[in-house]
């Protein structure tokens, strides 16, 4: 996990693409952080520091019609999938211009014109509904794939088990993609199975996988090019276990006793945006600056994103009774003659 | 209602079921079944062998065997659903519907909120209920928990014109809706098994549906109003008989469907009766009959003569033991006391 | 009831949940926890804390971390639970209960049914309720599903004196005990979280114990009875205090435990007001709130002067921007208006 | 599995248990399936002809103190592990003299005087709770063990999942017995899952699988033996796959289209009965009357549990009213003040 990210294959567009894709997620997730320390946003965040080059390398591999299924924690999935800064951003101040109207907030983003789900923050619950996603693209024989985002906590779900093993069975055009960043909230993964590999659990249905360095962009981006290629042609899931770590805590106002510093600093030197940086400019000096370029333009976006989400009304009280039901059926604690 | 003129098609429960999920399939290929034991070759066509056939008009894709997994099955429907398709899981016994809770709570019943309304979640999942002898964990009425569930519908059919109408409006509903089929009530094994009833009902050849929300009056009277569901709807029916001779008029409403429940034809009932009785097989307390008599107490006040009656399967698992189940559900002397003791209170 | 004496000795709920636990796993070796994130050191000492330093008191053997895996620790709990030991499972918020219902529906509330009375189950599930804008999937305040099911009892404490003794109770009870506490009620974070409430209540340092089954009459009143739970109690009591300068007296009873329900001390209220309002923060449809309402409305139809109203979370999942989390829950407007038009409708 | 049953290590006398084990299981399953086709017994029934050297075997290496749990298949496990031939019978037919007073019924036979809770007849429902069980022997230090029987079809269930892993992951005292038979009502194993040998997919636990003859008692015995001292010693779970078939329906009334015929005479070739006394009676030819014997008295024995099940009065109705809760509670729907 310490060699240099191989950007070989990549020309220099394609190489700032990606670069901009983790840069986007870094700096949304720091400005989110500051902004809810200054009470900004309400309820909780669940921040994806340190992970951005799985979101980002996988979501590169995918075709614009794939879909994928997040979790709690599910801002850099949203952003790497196409979700508006704005969109994601005025979504965690719960406003109405948020991507679900300010009903989801954190933890169900989501956008439908972009292939993403609302998040699912009950862990697994993704791993469990994308089955049907991939049923639903092998009946409609559209040639879509679904990839599916979860902690390596996950696995340990009944939720996990019974939808890998049903998607292996019918063999269904799905990319499992485990992120392993050692620990589900404050527990190490070691401590809650004998088998600290998540690849080493899936022999029990059947199923390729591979292990990945997960703070390499470009390795992330191949594998799951290679999984989505099988999964469409038939092939079955693919599940890429994606060796990573949270710089951050778990949620607001974790305090990471649980972690030891030296194993932090040891991942923070894997940082996945400069591994990238340092493999484009020692091939070629001249794109520094062009990064560079690509930070700034970064930064402009998010600053309109805040503007834009500070600026967004709040939805009206009588939006909490819309969109339970599909059709104009009503709320029943609305009263009105029916129930 | 359902016209029993002589020489008109009858059939069963489970024969309308069926009839209506293939006029479905032919009619829309975006619907399919999924679930244990459904389409084996030489297999049961589903616990109560409602699919016997299917997989030979519409072929083992649309008819989709599982492991027994129970989120599995609930979770593709979801997600199949939310990409467009109409499933149809199954999940044989309602009892098992407690494993996969998650997928239909947290999930099916909340993507299209959390979504802000953009994704849609139509599913019919067909959910077996009824005591028969088989103890604690195979003969739950399981539907009062998912009238709780804010974005679920639930439907609770008990003959078969109106099971096949409103399972074809289940089908074509957007959201996702849970069938309560009573498994004693299907028909297939004939009369004993609900106990001389006569399952079968008319049946046009035509098309129909029969939408959500329409309450059933099986039997018009004047003295009490009497709400029931399932094999109580049809004791309720034979208590009524017995009271009429005695002088006393039931009028007897199949809800029909529970979320959307049609009050509206229940509270024009009380207003003439003054009187409520309901029944059900689900355990009395929390059980649907709790909600239905909350909203009459708060919405028809003064339309109630007497205190509101439930009846309802006692607040113990199910024994297996024939004299313990029988005292547990109502029976019809149970009901025809309880109605009686409610209109000599308050002649 | 909870002499509020200055000087006295004052704790949050958490606090005072915390101290019960720490008495009884003292008092009884098999009393052990047993959940995510519970013991770890350097952790969170469970979501909200409240383990915290009781690893270094008892050790990591009775304070038992698990895998993510809610099946694993329910079924773990039942299974212990049986075989002699009085397990407390913790599932982090009450909304990730949905992923074990079989193992508290259908195992430990029938088991000792099915075995014909020969096997006790005598666990404590803590199960954190209450909208917090965190959404559809963190906020639910589930209760009422489980006063449904047969053979469990269901505890709704909402201030640290009763929190504490009736957690005693409830880890002594040989039944399951569903234990509902209200995540904006634990005081750990101050009053801000609640909207300025004092969240701390005396608790003496003398051992003490609260029945299941006894309602706490909050505030004595002669024109209406409130019957309410958790942060919405709270708000009721303020409302109260508004509508008792408009010349409107509330009684304001907590039942504390919804199963057993103390329903004699609500009668009596009742008996004396003629008016019934239930306030809670779960949803209205199926909500507890009806089943009370069926009660009253069946046993004390003659002391009601009017029609009983429930208060409710509305029927929708819980939207996270807080314009609209407000819209949903019960506030204290609301509760004040509905009392008001109550009162006027029949004066 | 064709191999004869190897008896060299057992005495006569042992030999004789294990034959009398199987054959009251045996001759007790014939009889229920000709009672419940007489319309003697309510309900349904799950039947046990062909598995028989599971239960007999697995049970005959447990210690006393030891337990089970069961599934909708209980009856074998139940008569294996003591429970009497009258109390399991009388429970069949609903009687206040079976086990369970008539409340559990078949498919919830169980006896704590005898280390058997009752079965669960929710599928895998028994694998999660085994851990508690074996959770509190461990936190008592008490040496016992508990051993969990379900068949293959349950290993597809999340609660199998979780269960196996958390057990695993404490060391918990337990054996797992999976009596693969092959097929989950009507539904082949082989197309629920890509990976058909159960023993293959637990390496996702990190526990010890043998796959064993599940037609050969003495294989049996010999297995759970092992799997027994490993767990007792702080060793940990062991999962024992018992190749097995059931010669039955699923329950009554399945006609069994979904299987060849072929298939069912191969396995009936290796009755666990006829294998068993082949064995024994090869070594000492003397011994067929002594096992003629043996299946006189099992008889005997059933004839009077037959009798003593008809004779037996039904439950009283009051009855359906008590042991929902442990202490006087009544039953809310009962009236009577609280609720
Ligand atoms: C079913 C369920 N159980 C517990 C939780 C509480 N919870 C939220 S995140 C989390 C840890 C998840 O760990 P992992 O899957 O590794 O994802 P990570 O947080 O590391 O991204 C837990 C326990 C939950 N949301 N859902
Ligand atoms: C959770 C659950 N799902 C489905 C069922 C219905 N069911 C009862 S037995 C059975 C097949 C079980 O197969 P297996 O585990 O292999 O055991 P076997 O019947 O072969 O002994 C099924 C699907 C059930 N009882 N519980
Ligand atoms: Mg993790
Ligand atoms: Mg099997």
């Amino acid at each position: 996990m310490n060699e240099p990210v191989d950007v070989s294959g990549l020309d220099a567009d394609h190489a700032r693409l990606l670069y901009r894709g983790l840069v986007r997620l870094r700096r949304f997730e720091d400005r989110v952080y500051q902004l809810f320390l200054k009470g900004e946003l309400p309820g909780t965040v669940h921040q994806y520091q340190g992970q951005e080059a799985v979101a980002v390398g996988v979501c590169d591999a995918l075709e614009p019609g794939d879909w994928i299924t997040s979790t709690h924690r599910p801002h850099g999935h949203a952003l790497a999938k196409g979700v508006s800064m704005r969109g994601a951003m005025a979504e965690l101040y719960g406003k109405a211009t948020g991507c679900c109207g300010g009903k989801g907030g954190s933890m169900h983003l989501g956008d439908p014109d972009v292939g993403m789900v609302p998040a699912i923050a009950i862990v697994a619950g993704g791993v469990s509904i994308v089955s049907g996603m991939g049923l639903a693209f092998k009946l409609q024989g559209s040639g879509q794939v679904a990839a599916c985002f979860f902690g390596e906590g996950a696995t340990n779900e009944g939720a996990f088990h019974e939808g890998v093993n049903f998607a292996a069975v019918q063999r269904l055009p799905i990319v499992y993609v485990c992120e392993n960043n050692l620990y589900g909230a404050s527990t190490a993964y070691h401590l809650t199975t004998l088998v600290p590999d998540v690849v080493d659990r899936v022999a029990a249905y059947g199923i390729p996988a591979v292990s990945v360095d997960g703070m390499d962009v470009v390795a992330m981006r191949e594998a799951t090019a290679e999984a989505r290629e099988r999964a469409a042609g038939g092939g079955g899931p693919t599940l890429i276990e994606a060796k990573t770590y949270r710089f951050a805590g778990h949620s607001r106002g974790d305090a990471r006793k649980y972690r030891e510093r030296e194993e932090e600093d040891a991942w923070r030197d894997l940082d996945p945006l400069t591994r990238l940086r340092d493999a484009v400019v020692s091939r070629d000096p001249s794109e520094a600056g062009r990064l560079d370029a690509v930070e700034a333009e970064v930064e402009a976006e998010l600053e309109d994103a805040v503007t834009f989400a500070r600026e967004s009304p709040e939805p009206d009280a009588a939006e909490a009774f819309t969109g339970v039901y599909a059709d104009a059926f009503p709320v029943p604690s609305m009263r009105g003659g029916i129930l | 209602m359902t016209g029993d003129q002589v020489g008109e098609r009858r059939l069963s429960i489970g024969a309308a079921i069926r009839e209506a999920i293939i006029e479905e399939m032919q009619r829309d290929e975006r619907v399919f079944l999924i679930g244990e034991d459904i389409g084996i070759p030489g297999g049961f066509g589903g616990a109560f062998g409602v699919y016997l056939g299917l997989p030979e008009i519409f072929g083992r894709d649309r008819i989709i065997d599982t492991p027994i997994s129970e989120k599995a099955i609930a979770g593709a429907a979801v997600g199949a659903a939310m990409m467009g398709m109409r499933p149809i899981p199954d999940l044989q016994y309602s009892d098992f519907v407690f494993e996969c809770m998650d997928e239909i709570v947290n999930q099916a019943a909340k993507m299209r909120y959390m979504s802000g309304g953009r994704i849609r979640v139509p599913l019919v999942l067909r959910l077996p209920v009824g005591a028969s002898n088989r103890g604690a964990q195979h003969g739950q009425s399981p539907e009062s928990y998912f009238i709780h569930v804010p974005g679920l519908k639930v439907v609770c059919p008990s003959d078969a014109y109106h099971a096949k109408g409103i399972m074809k409006a289940a089908i074509r509903d957007d959201d996702p809706v849970l069938v309560f089929e009573h498994k004693l009530l299907y028909g297939s094994k004939g009369r004993e098994s609900a106990g001389g009833l006569d399952l079968t009902a008319h049946v046009p050849e035509e098309e129909y549906v029969v939408p959500l929300g329409q309450a059933v009056v099986k039997r018009a009277g004047t003295d009490v109003t009497i709400v029931a569901t399932h094999l109580v709807l049809y004791r309720c029916l034979a208590a009524a008989e017995i009271l009429a001779e005695e002088g006393i008029e039931c009028e007897v409403i199949d809800p029909l469907s529970l979320l959307p429940l049609d009050v509206e034809t229940i509270y024009a009932s009380v207003d003439r009766t003054g009187r409520l009785v309901i029944a059900h097989e689900d355990t009395l307390t929390g059980g649907w009959g709790a909600e239905l008599a909350a909203r009459v107490v708060g919405e028809r006040f003064d339309s109630l003569r007497a205190p509101i009656v439930r009846i309802a399967g006692h607040d113990v698992p199910l024994p297996v033991a024939p004299a313990l189940e029988e005292a547990v559900i109502p029976s019809i002397d149970r009901i025809a006391d309880q109605v009686r003791a409610l209109v000599a209170a308050r002649r």
